[in-house]
Formats: structure tokens, C-alpha cells, sequence
């Protein structure tokens, strides 16, 4: 088991976006593993970007801070990344950009490398790639490849050539002693995709249906609208931008009341502007799938960011009491099967349904086997069946489970009526008493239907001792973490949580249980995830680590936070 | 029974005098002269005694929140674009909360007919202003008067991009039945600025007031001048123009977007498989 | 200690509610203690509506079902109330409105009774109130000055004079037999007002220096907008209503950055529009007031009934994490206090504060001895120093308290600058890690700060038996339940909670640790304080009174719930 | 040190070329010529490329969420209506998220002058259409074009009872420069949609674009007369008159209100004392 770690990095607008894609995929057809994030700021030019790539021969789903590869696009980047460089790694960079900074393991290539048509800003991204590669020992073709088949289309002829001239004369200068043929071969037992959480969110989404999905654009969400609006003519989903969030909830709303599989999207301000429509999604029991992808908060917060700071708010988010769901992806496939599962529970439970991403996530690229689409199932929920003449459908009966058949509206001879007041079974506006009563019970005890349909934390590692609590982007690095910390002897173990509200009381104590100290660690202050299982479970937890500085966690962080807490190995 | 009574549903709980029971007796009629039945059509209220509306017409009803009743028809069309969808709430609903939403559906020329039942104040609410109230109508609130200027429901609709655009008066029953069915006929967003008074809180722009100043446009006028049709929605207010300002005919919402042809969204969800997610797969190889 | 309760129910429209506000005013001008409740549907025409007026010689603080007359106005009031009204008791009403309904106790009065001019429904009123005020003891010139005092500007001299001649001619039918002398007799010890709910926090602000309120009409907050507009003239205060609720917290938060007191109010519905900008007076550091009068929701709900329910939502309202705080009128002069000190706990900690009531305690009108205004002092929180010259501010200067000295713009020389995004000590955007950390911490560790500050529950009654807790306009009907509860010999006492958030929790475990059993007994569903307690202080409750059907809660409604729970005599 | 220095405050981050770089430049010229002081004045600003003019700017400085500049606007004039405030944003910021503020607002004749830096893009969020973009627009979302109208900021401002209507260029920069003057000297709600070309997401309106299109008005043009300032602002896309459309002059929100004359909110909040509720009690004996 080994992989390695390369950063790339510089001002947006340098390429440094381009240039981990072509190196992302270009490992991935290799038949490596990839794990790639990005770390980039609210600007179009300018500033400080990168990313990090990493890559094995076995599955990996975290990023690393220390590195072996350092491509610095400018020389801020030397300065700001030499310090996680690998004591054996290498800093390649241009020879204009290496400025006053001094070490032994930079390579700085002079722009006059290549030919004449191969000169200036355009074409340091692809010259240091022919540096990176050749270094790791796969030859300019390997490169010329990949630029051609990812860029062979968009780029006019000769520039197309110029840039493989440049690949095949930088290859040449890399002195010998910097090749070094890897630790570590490919896998290519089968064939992987390439995709962010976000594309794995996009593509679940699909696969569970979704026909209409409004947004309006904002880090990190706006990449699903994006990907959703692309597949749209292929698949058929319809994709509006609405003209704010309040819009593209009602939206939503409006779709799912007409028979169609809708979501929302957006980032926590969103949710804001949503929330008094989820309570709508609720008193109307329409089945709606809403995303957030969170960022730093309160208010605009980092736009580019992450964290996972919204959690209590989407438990709560709304006047008033009503049923709801909330899942997290904790890893890529999670995040296919999630989003599609999400639909299911909307139409079964009749609710809305949150599933919460976070810009760690939903950024982050990861090689994952496809996925498998026969594990998707369809469950629309139920319906009533079609009457003999027009007649106004009982939309709110009170049933055993809380949910009551729905019917499409001007697809059946039912009508159907739904009302965002507190209304009869037939969804006629009422104030009376009991039948408030009745209707609020009927939604509120959905909940506890729910809960029992959902599983408890994953339990990953030693259950019985000290035991991890997280959720969501922070699970990747933290499994890693536990392996590096139990090979040192450490009685530790993860607990994963996907299903976060309702929270299945019983089985949460019964997998805790067992752990002789409970942490949280996310991305927040509070550590929201424990406050909840305090709330709904009784459950009382022992620390929590927090990271608030709106990078996600690398696997020395959690090492480094953790580690102190776990005293000698025990 | 006849059509009106198919699309009898609960007892309208107006104040005896409201202009909304007229607005519902028109309703009705257009509903009935076009032929239209209950389970084929969805109405979409906000919220406000005008809204109420919905629950004293019997069809597909969808009441959604206070100002969002737009979004809502643009979800329903984007999903089934075939369905007739109207529209039914106050002027506060679709003006102040829903102002937003207002502009940019007729932007979109969202295919709706929205019934604005605009009595120039919150009935619902009990008396503060609306954005149509005049700027020296006095309320518990605007105790000095609202001062503002009042909101020009027609003039904003022609600018926003509404394709077809009238005003009425519930006092006159024929030309609002006329109107409702030509907006419901019309292809694309229809907007009817109907003048309804308040018998409790509006003792301004009081039916006599309304009867007094509604005057039918002319035959002379063209509906299809912008020009023109802005010059009569700036009315001055002892005479108001009533009848159809402006029509005219644009792509609706939906018409240049290729998944919104055919079979409709609903329909293609009925019978969809997840497998239909496969082919992007080769996109992330 | 002895009272009456006298219901006056009848349509929308009928004046139900003018009726009670005579009846009110004039018990209390004769020095009765007051407490009036009103129950009214979302229509200006029809239906149903009552108001319960009770009176009596010591400080009523709650409704009671039980009641001693009733004024009905149609025959629907005569067969909705009788079932609760004494056998003593009496039920007055017009011949005409009297229906099929046959009881011994129901005086029926003729339309004929009294002059020509005073004929019809416009009369029914001061007529039933005539046979009130005489059965009373009264005597009419009573009724007549009420009438005079509050209607006689306002009618046209014939119509007063009609009313008056009624007033007359009706009390001189009332059956001798039908007089009873009150048992108890007015406590004129001191002055009293008449106020609502509504009217003390509008009062309490104008005390606490409010200069600047926002709000869009929404039930049941809209009176304190339309008192402060009213008083606006008078004392100062600018209101507007405002296009919808996300202009009206903004637009109180631009008020407050430019050095007034402001506050914006809603309903839950509101509160949802309004969340993204309490996120926004989080991270800018703005002192704000934020009223939510409740309502049952979810959505639109019941329009003009009661709930508890929005306590968890404003606890974690908006994205990300900031601190507020969150206050509580248990009773009439708490609405007062609480409010003007809300401006003091704003500007102290550049936070929002939000202040909870809910519709059974905006509406009940209550007497209540003049406030004491010497208790309300003003602290406007820390100032910088005005500086030589113009320069920008160190407006987040990294503090002890957490709380950096503000000052106010283009009113100095200090040049003001404030940030919706993460920023620097002077107000820069900045995405910087540690920079992030240090704002983030310096706004966070307020909580610590005011939850110091902040009393624990007040416990009244057994703190060592069963402990029901409460807030809001649920402590009234608790208080009078635990006299009666204990009266019969059972250990119970309450502890009211108007300092819900932060929770100081060592000072609230004190508090309860005594009790052998916790009960929450609120207006919701779910035990929404008690889970914030289990959240925040580790406390575990052990069952939940709730109430979700609108109707606050009657002194009976709390007597039936509790006495079960409680077994015999404890 | 000069008067432009006094208003430098932190270098702009925006792409080189950025149409909001001679924004800049045209607005803290215009506050010298008028003598105007950083601390003196106020510029709230939105969310978007176009608001980050505000960190820029040495001034007081409010950033709002996006698309709220205007009601924080409106709460800081009613405390303090002497001061004289700016509102700095884009065009999604302004018309889409914000669209419903902009037109009450307008309507209140608020005091205050709205600089919309208009690029017919999201700039900060890379690329999605904003309501200004053109129908036959495309972009990541619109893969088929935008479809919708384009919003048409002059026409509304003006139907919405804005007392001064601006267009402009960045590529003009005297003539913005004259006009931002022009709209700070105004008393009441003035707007100027200002053009501004996006570099990096917009590749249809482009400085050259703009350039060829944005053409004077005449001096024979009426500012006073609102339907021709409503022809001017439905220009056809080949030519886009800049300069004043409408100026007129009507009561500025607050100037019918007991409390906002005199000495301001925040001045007698200096010195208020709790005693001025006491008056008040009388209404409750
Ligand atoms: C978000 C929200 N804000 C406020 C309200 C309260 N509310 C209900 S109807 C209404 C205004 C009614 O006025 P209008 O739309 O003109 O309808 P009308 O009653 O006059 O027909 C208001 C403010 C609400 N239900 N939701
Ligand atoms: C409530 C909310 N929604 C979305 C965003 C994300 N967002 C920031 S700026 C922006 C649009 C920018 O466009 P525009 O206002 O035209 O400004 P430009 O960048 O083009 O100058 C969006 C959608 C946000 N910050 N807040
Ligand atoms: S209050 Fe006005 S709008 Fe409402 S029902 Fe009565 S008359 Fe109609
Ligand atoms: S993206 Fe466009 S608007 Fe933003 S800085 Fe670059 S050119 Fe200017
Ligand atoms: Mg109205
Ligand atoms: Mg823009």
C-alpha cells in the first residue's frame, strides 16, 4: 500500500483547475486510485489556489498535507507549499517564478524550453506536467495522450501542436536522477470514474429520478444545477435558475405537487430563504429533495470554503413542528445511492428531505467503481387508485403510518387539494381543534416511522474504546486517521453517521454503547452532531474536536488532534 | 347540475359586500363558458382574503405561502405543461411579498392567468396598506399616510414582460368574465389587475369609487403598442381604463428548452428506471 | 380570593371585542384586577369568536374554562359556551339569538326593550352589557360612563344618546332575583393599566429606546407594529412596514449600524424570511431586537391561535454559528422589562436578541400596576473613543469579552466598515485560516459571556417534588394549576424560564437538581425547552406536557394534565 | 495627498480588464469633485464582483447580504437621514435576488443613490446568466439559451417611481463620472445602470460591444417626460442611449413624517432616557 501526493498550485486563472484534471484523469486511465481536492478562493483572478492529487494502488479517501510533488505555477506558491514538501520531493516551477526562493529540491525550467510557438503563461501548466510526469516515470507520451484527448477538441490545431512539442522538449531535460520509477503499480482489476461529490450527488440524482431541480447559484452547490443542466436534454430533467432561493423551493414544491421527482439546491444562506417552504413541503406534505452544500457561515461567511455548521439548523429549520429526513453522504458512492434513496423517502414518507454535502465534498474528485445501478430501487409511495368520476381526493386521511395516498392533479379524475394552512382531511383550511390535533399527530408520528426504517452509525475499527463520531467529509480523513492510530496500537473506532434525523434512538445507544468515550469531530464549533444525539438519544458525548478555519481536514489533522486525546496506546 | 354548481366547494366567509364574491362568480362563468372541468385544472392561491378564493372553487388547488403562489405555477408547468394553471391572490401577495416573483415569471413568460384581486389594502390582516394603496391613505400603521408612491400593477406587468395584460373592476361582471377567459385562453403570462373593493378596511377606493372612475378602454387603442398601452396604465385616478391594455405573443417558459417537449416530465416520471443514468457514466471515464 | 369569568362570544364582526374592552376598562377603572383572553378566527366577517374576561379581588395571571356569564351574540355562542358555564351562572342573550337552545339559565332580551332608536344588531352589545352590569349590581350609570368615556368622542351624539337610553331601559327589566352583590370587592390600593401582551413589549421598547421598527403585518405581531407606529409621534419612534420580513431585519439592521435602537418582528413565517439576516447581524456584529410572536405552524398554520413551537428553530436559525440570546415574558411585566433590557443585552454584546411571545400572550390583557420605568437602565454597550482624525476602525478588534467598541458612522471620524463575509479585525473580507479562527472564536465565546449573566429558572413552589417547567404564556395557567395542586396536598412547584438561550447550565442544574421529576409543559409537541435543556445542560426530562391545538392554556387544561402524573397527594 | 488617494483603500481583486476597475475610479472622482468626505458618507454594498468596489473605497462601509443593500439603506436613512448613502452592486444582485427591493424602494423615493454595475453576468459565481443577459444567452445552466426577457433595469426603475434614471458605460468614464455626481446630488432614488463588461464570463457584451452601442441622448430629450424616457429605455439592442432618461422631483421617503424631521433617530437615541415611555401609560388607565 503506498500512494503519492502532488500539489499543484497558483493564482486563479493560471490553469491550476486544468492541469490537476488532465493529471486526475490522466492517473485514473493509468488504472491508479485518485483522491483530489481543491482549495480555492472567491476570485476569478488572482490570489491562491490549488490542488492537491493524490494517488495508489489502493482506494483512498482523504487528502494528505505532506507531499511529494510541489507544481508551483508562481512564486508565492513555492513559498506557501515548500514547507509540506517531502524532504525527497521535488518543486518544479519556471524559472521566472522560482524568484528569490532557494532549495535544493526546486526545478525551475526555463520558458526557453520547447518551441518558440510554446512560450509564456499559456503553457507553463502542460511544461511542468511534462516535468511531473516524466519525473514519475511515464514518459512524455503518457502526457501528449491525455492533452490530446482532453483538450484535442477545444484547442485549435497548432496550438494543440505547440503544446505537444513542449511536452516531448521538456520530457527531454529532466536530468536522470530526478526519475524515479514508482513505489507502486497501478490496479486495473476494474475499470474506475472519475467523479467529485458533487458529480456523484448529480449522477444519484438522475438515477433516482429527479425531473425538475431549481437553483440559484452559489458555492459549492451551484455544480450540481451545472451537471444536472447538461444531462438535462440527454435524460430529461429540467433545470431552472431561479430568480432567488425562495423561488426554487416553491418551485420545487410546485413540481412535486404535479406528480414530478423535485429537488432544490442550494448553500446555507439558501436554506435561509428556503426555509419557510420546507414548513410548506410540510403542512402540504409534498415530497421534496433539498441540498445544501455548506460553506462557513454565519451570513456570506467563505464563499469558497467548508464546514459543516448547518446541521442543527436543518433539524429545526422552520416555525412550527413537522417531519423531516436528513442524510449525509460520508463517502463518494454514498453520495450516488444517498441522493437517489433521498426521492424514495420523500415519496414514501411524503416529507421533505435534506441531503447535506459540504464544499470538502463536494469539490473533492475521487476514482470510485461505478456505480451500481441495479441497487437503486424505485418506491413512489402510496397512491390512491382512481376514482369513477371527478371527485375531491381525501389527500390527509389519517392513517396508521401518517401517510395518506396522494393522486397527481389533472393526471387523474381526483382533485387534488393541498393547503398550507392547517387544514381536514380533504384539505380544506379548518382551525377546529381536534382536527389539529389529528393532522399535526398524523404528520408528527411519521417521524417515528422513519427513525425505525433508518439504521444506526456505522461502526468502523474497535467499537469499544475510544470512538469517533462524524459525518459527512470528515469521515475520509478520519478512517484514515484510525488506521494510522490502531497500527499504533490505539483502541479506537469510528462511528459514521449517513442518517442524521431522524435519529433511530435505540440503535445509536446500542452501537455507542460499547464505546468507553464518545468524540465528535466535524467541521463546527459546537460539535452539532453531538448535540443532537444529546437532544434526541439522551446520548452524552466526551470532547469534541472542532475545525472552524474552513479547510477541510487532512489526515495529519486528525491524527494530530486525536492522538493527544488517546494518552499512551491503550 | 349545472356547470357552475360543478364548480361550487365550500361557502365563500367574505364580508357580506366584498368584491371577491364577484370575482368568483366571473371565475366560474369563464371556467364554465370554455368548458373546463374541475380535475383538469389547478389553482394556485396565496395567501390573503383574495386567496381564499380557492376554497370556494372546486378544482386542483394548490395554496401555497404568502407572495409564492408563482413559484409554485412554475414548478407545475416545468412538471406538466400542458395543465391550464391559475393564479388567485391579493394585491399585497403578489405585489409586496411576491413582487419578485411577479417580475421575473412574467420575464419568463410563464403560461398562467393571474388573477390579482387588487382592493388597495391587507383585508386579511385587517387594514394596513398595500403596495396599491394610495399615498395618502391612512392606516393604523401609516398613521400619517403611506407616502409612497402608489405601485403600478399594469405599468410594472407591461415592463416586466407580461404578454398580455388587462384591468377590470369586480362591479363590472361581464368584462371581468370576458377578461378571465380571454387571459386563460391566451398562451403565455396573462395578468388581470382586478380592482375589488374592501367593504371593511378600504374606505376609499369603495365600489362607488371603483363604478365611478372605470371607464372601458376605447376600440381605438391598439393592444399591441407597448407605448400605448403604458400610457394607459398610467391613469390619472379620476378615470381608469379598464379592458384589455396590451397582448401579444413570445415564446412561453419552456418552449426553447428540448426536455420540456413531448411527453411531459410527470408523465416520463411514471414510468422512468433508474437505468436512465447510465449513459452519462461514460462522461467520467 | 374570589373571581368571576365572563365569556362574550359571538361572529366576526358583531363586536365581541369592543364589548370586551368596555367590560375590561371598567372593571379595572372600579379596581378589580383583570384578565382577559380573546379567541378569534382568521376572518373579518362570520364565524366564531369569544373573549373571556375574568376579575376579582387579587392579580389574576390566566384563563379559566369555567365560567359565570355569558354574553352570547348568536344562538352558535349560546351552544358552544353553555356546556361550560356555571349552574349558577347566567347566560345572556337576545330573544331572537336565542334559538332552539332551552336552558334555565339563559335571560333572553327582547330587541323592543329600550328606545326605537337603539334597535338591531349594532346594539346587542351595550344591551347584553346593561344586563350584565346590572346583574353585577353595578347599577347602569356605571355602564353609561364606560360608554361615554370610551365610545363618546367617537359616536355621533344621537347614537350615544340611543345607547345610553338602552343602557337604561335594559337594566330596569332585569329580575331582583337575577342581582347578585359580588362576593368579592375591587383592590383600589394602588392605579392600575389595562394592558396586552403586546402592548407591555411595546411599551418596553419605547422604555429601552427603540427608535427604529420594521415589520410586514403578520398575526401575532402585527400590534406591536401598529402600537409603535401609534406612540411613533409622540416619542420617536420611525416604523415602517416594509415590501416583506427580509427587508424588515435588514432594514433594522442598517438602522442599528447607523446608531439607533432597533428591532424587526414577525411570526414564525417571518422569522424563516428573516434568517438569513439574523446570520447577518451575527457576523457584522450588529445589535438588533428580533420579535417572533408565535403561532402554530408549520406554514401559514392557524393564523390567529397559539403555539410554542419556534424556540429550537431561533436557537439555530440561519447557516453557520454566532451568538444570540433569547428572552421570554412569563407574565405582562416581564414584556416590559424584558424588552427594553433586550436593547441593553444587543448593544452590550453586538448580538441579535430575540424575544419570544406567542398569540394567548400578545392578545390577553391583563391589569397591571404602572411599570416601574426607574428599573430600566440603558447601557449602550462599548464606544470607541473618537480619534484625531479620520481613520477606519478596528471595528473586530480581537477582545477579552469578545465584544469590540463600536462607534457610529458618518457621526465621528471613525470611519465604520462591516462585513457579511469572514473579515479582518477592520472589517476586510479575508479567507485567511487563522484570521478565521480568531473571528470566529471572538464571536463564539460571547455565549460564555452571556450565559454568565444570565439567571437561572425561577422556581416557585416545591423545589424538591415534581418540577413543571415552562415559559412564556404557559407559566400563568401553571402558576394558578400549582396553587390549587398544592392546596390538595401535592409536592409541585415550576420553574419558569425567561432567559432561554444561552443557557447557563450550571446555574439551571442547580436549580432542578432537587426535583425528583422534570416535566416540561409548553405549547408544542415535541418538549421543544426540554430538549434544549437535554442539549445544552445535559438535563434529562421525564415526560412532556404538550398542547398543540391552538388554544392556550386554561388553569383547568393544566389541573387535568398534571394531577394524573402526579398519583395520589405526594 | 490628493483627494482620490483619501478614498484608496485596498487593491481591487478583480480580473485585469474588469469594466469595474473604471467604476471605481469614475466614483471616488465624483465624490472629490463634490467635496465629499470618506467618513462622511456611506456605501452599502450587496453581494457580487460589482459590490467589492466597497473594499476599495475608503468610506464608511455596510456589506450587506446579497441582493439587501437597499433595505439596509432604508433602516440607516430613517436613523440618520442626513447622511449621504450609496448602494454599490451588480445586476443579479440588484434585480434578481434583490428585484423585489429595488422596486418598493423606488416607489419610496428613498434617498439614495443606486450605482448597479450592470455586466449581464454572475460574475462572482462564475458565469450564470443574470436577469439583464440576453434571451439567446448561454451558459453552463443555459445550455439552450437563457429564454426569458432580459430585465430591463431603466424601464423598471422608471415605472416603480424612481425620480432619476440613469444609463451608462464604463467605457464612458467622464460621462459616468458626471452622471454618479449627478445621482449623489439628486435628492431621492436615484438609479444608474451602469454597463460594464465582464472579461471572463461574458464573451457577447464586451467592451467593444458596449462601445459600438452606447450612444448619448440628444439634448432634445424631455428628463421630465416619463413615457419618452420609457422609449428610451426600451432601446433596441443596436443602440442603447446613455446619459439622464428621467429626472423629477417628488416628496423622499421620510419627509412626511412627524419623526424624521428635525434632529435624527440616532442623534436623540443619543440622549434618550427610558421617562419618555411615561406619557404613554395614560392611554392604558
Ligand atoms: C410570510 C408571511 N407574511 C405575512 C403573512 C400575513 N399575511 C397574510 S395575508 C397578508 C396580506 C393580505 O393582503 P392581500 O394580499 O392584499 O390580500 P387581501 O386580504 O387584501 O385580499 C398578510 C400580510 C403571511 N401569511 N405570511
Ligand atoms: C442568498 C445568496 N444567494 C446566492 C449567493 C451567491 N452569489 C454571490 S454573488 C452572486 C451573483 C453575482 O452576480 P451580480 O450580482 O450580477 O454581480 P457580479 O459578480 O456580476 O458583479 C451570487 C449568486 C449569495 N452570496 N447569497
Ligand atoms: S376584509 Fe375586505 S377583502 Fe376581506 S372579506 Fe372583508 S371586504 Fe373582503
Ligand atoms: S469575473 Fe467578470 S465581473 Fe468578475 S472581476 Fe472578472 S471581469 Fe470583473
Ligand atoms: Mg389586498
Ligand atoms: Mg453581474
Amino acid at each position: 500500500m503506498a500512494d503519492l501526493n502532488i500539489i499543484i498550485a497558483g493564482a486563479a486563472g493560471q490553469g491550476v483547475q486544468s492541469a490537476g484534471e488532465i493529471l486526475g484523469k490522466t492517473l485514473l486511465r493509468l488504472g491508479f486510485y485518485v483522491y483530489a481536492t481543491q482549495d480555492y478562493q472567491s476570485r476569478v483572478r488572482g490570489g491562491h489556489n490549488f490542488m492537491r492529487i493524490r494517488f495508489g494502488d489502493r482506494p483512498l479517501i482523504a487528502q494528505v498535507r505532506h507531499s511529494n510533488y510541489l507544481l508551483a505555477l508562481n512564486e508565492e506558491s513555492l513559498r506557501l507549499h515548500l514547507p509540506d514538501l517531502d524532504p525527497q520531493g521535488l518543486a518544479l516551477c519556471m524559472t521566472d517564478d522560482q524568484g528569490a526562493v532557494d532549495d535544493p529540491r526546486i526545478r525551475a525550467l526555463a520558458d526557453e524550453v520547447g518551441p518558440r510557438s510554446a512560450r509564456g503563461e499559456k503553457f507553463v501548466g502542460v511544461k511542468l506536467l511534462s516535468l511531473l510526469f516524466t519525473a514519475l516515470g511515464f514518459g512524455p507520451a503518457t502526457l501528449s495522450g491525455a492533452v490530446q484527448a482532453e483538450m484535442g477538441k477545444r484547442l485549435k490545431p497548432e496550438l494543440l501542436q505547440a503544446n505537444l512539442e513542449a511536452i516531448a522538449a521538456v520530457a527531454a531535460v529532466v536530468a536522470k536522477g530526478d526519475v524515479h520509477p514508482l513505489p507502486f503499480g497501478p490496479d486495473p482489476s476494474e475499470p474506475r470514474m472519475l467523479v467529485s461529490g458533487n458529480d456523484a450527488i448529480s449522477l444519484g440524482m438522475v438515477a433516482g429520478g429527479v425531473g425538475v431541480y431549481a437553483s440559484y447559484p452559489m458555492t459549492p452547490a451551484s455544480s450540481i444545477m451545472e451537471s444536472l443542466a447538461a444531462f438535462g436534454p440527454r435524460v430529461g430533467v429540467a433545470v431552472e435558475q431561479t430568480e432567488d432561493e425562495i423561488a426554487a423551493l416553491n418551485l420545487a414544491i410546485g413540481a412535486a405537487y404535479a406528480g414530478a421527482r423535485a429537488a432544490a439546491g442550494s448553500s446555507g444562506a439558501g436554506m435561509c430563504l428556503m426555509s419557510e417552504a420546507m414548513g410548506l413541503a410540510g403542512i402540504t406534505e409534498t415530497p421534496v429533495v433539498i441540498i445544501d452544500g455548506q460553506r462557513p457561515g454565519p451570513a456570506v461567511g467563505m464563499a469558497t470554503r467548508t464546514e459543516q455548521s448547518d446541521l442543527l439548523f436543518l433539524v429545526h429549520a422552520s416555525q412550527g413542528e413537522f417531519p423531516r429526513a436528513i442524510l449525509a453522504p460520508a463517502d463518494h458512492a454514498d453520495g450516488f445511492y444517498l441522493a437517489a434513496e433521498a426521492f424514495n423517502l420523500a415519496e414514501r414518507w411524503h416529507i421533505p428531505v435534506f441531503l447535506m454535502d459540504d464544499q470538502a465534498y463536494a469539490d473533492a474528485l475521487r476514482s470510485v467503481p461505478e456505480f451500481d445501478v441495479s441497487r437503486v430501487k424505485i418506491d413512489r409511495g402510496p397512491l390512491a387508485p382512481e376514482p369513477e368520476t371527478p371527485q375531491v381526493l381525501r389527500r390527509y386521511e389519517v392513517t396508521e403510518s401518517g401517510v395518506s395516498p396522494r393522486a397527481y392533479p389533472a393526471l387523474s379524475k381526483w382533485i387534488v387539494c393541498c393547503d398550507s394552512h392547517e387544514h381536514d382531511e380533504y384539505g380544506r383550511l379548518t382551525d377546529n381543534l381536534q382536527n389539529r390535533d389529528r393532522q399535526n399527530h398524523k404528520r408528527m408520528k411519521k417521524l417515528d416511522g422513519i427513525a425505525a426504517e433508518f439504521p444506526g452509525p456505522e461502526i468502523v475499527g474497535d467499537p469499544d474504546g475510544t470512538l469517533l463520531l462524524c459525518w459527512g467529509s470528515t469521515v475520509g480523513p478520519v478512517l484514515e486517521a484510525l488506521e494510522q492510530l490502531r497500527g499504533r496500537g490505539h483502541r479506537l473506532g469510528v462511528a459514521i453517521f449517513r442518517h442524521l434525523f431522524p435519529v433511530n434512538a435505540p440503535k445509536v445507544q446500542a452501537a455507542l454503547s460499547p464505546a468507553k468515550r464518545l468524540i465528535t469531530i466535524e467541521m463546527n464549533y459546537r460539535g452539532q452532531l453531538g448535540q443532537l444525539l444529546r437532544m434526541e438519544a439522551g446520548i452524552a458525548t466526551h470532547g469534541h474536536i472542532g475545525k472552524t478555519d474552513g479547510r477541510g481536514f487532512t489526515v495529519e489533522d486528525v491524527v494530530a488532534r486525536v492522538e493527544p486525546l488517546l494518552g499512551g496506546a491503550s | 347540475m349545472s356547470c357552475l354548481d360543478d364548480f361550487a366547494q365550500y361557502p365563500p366567509e367574505w364580508c357580506p359586500g366584498c368584491g371577491n364574491f364577484d370575482l368568483l362568480d366571473c371565475l366560474k362563468q369563464a371556467l364554465c363558458d370554455l368548458g373546463l372541468q374541475p380535475h383538469e385544472i389547478i389553482n394556485v392561491i396565496g395567501i390573503g382574503q383574495a386567496s381564499k378564493l380557492g376554497f370556494s372553487l372546486k378544482c386542483n388547488m394548490f395554496d401555497g405561502l404568502h407572495g409564492r403562489a408563482l413559484p409554485v405555477v412554475l414548478g407545475i408547468k416545468m412538471a406538466n405543461p400542458a395543465v391550464k394553471v391559475i393564479a388567485t391572490s391579493g394585491d399585497g401577495c403578489f405585489y409586496a411579498e411576491g413582487g419578485n416573483h411577479f417580475i421575473h415569471n412574467l420575464r419568463r413568460n410563464l403560461d398562467v392567468a393571474i388573477l390579482a384581486s387588487d382592493n388597495r389594502v391587507y383585508g386579511l390582516t385587517k387594514g394596513q396598506a398595500s403596495p396599491t394603496s394610495a399615498s395618502d391613505f391612512k392606516t393604523k400603521v401609516h398613521i400619517e399616510g403611506v407616502g409612497a408612491l402608489p405601485l403600478n400593477p399594469a405599468a410594472l406587468a407591461l415592463v416586466s414582460g407580461a404578454t398580455f395584460v388587462a384591468r377590470t373592476f369586480t362591479g363590472a361582471k361581464a368584462e371581468a368574465t370576458e377578461l378571465i377567459k380571454k387571459a386563460l385562453l391566451h398562451r403565455g403570462a396573462a395578468v388581470i389587475d382586478i380592482m375589488s373593493p374592501c367593504v371593511s378596511f378600504n374606505k376609499v377606493n369603495t365600489f362607488a369609487w371603483f363604478r365611478q372612475r372605470a371607464k372601458p378602454i376605447g376600440p381605438d387603442h391598439d393592444v399591441t403598442d407597448l407605448h400605448a398601452a403604458l400610457k394607459l396604465a398610467f391613469h390619472d385616478d379620476e378615470h381608469i381604463p379598464t379592458g384589455v391594455l396590451y397582448q401579444t405573443r413570445r415564446p412561453v417558459f419552456g418552449d426553447h428548452l428540448t426536455v420540456m417537449q413531448g411527453e411531459s416530465i410527470v408523465q416520463r416520471t411514471l414510468r422512468f428506471t433508474p437505468d436512465r443514468v447510465r449513459p452519462l457514466f461514460k462522461d467520467f471515464y
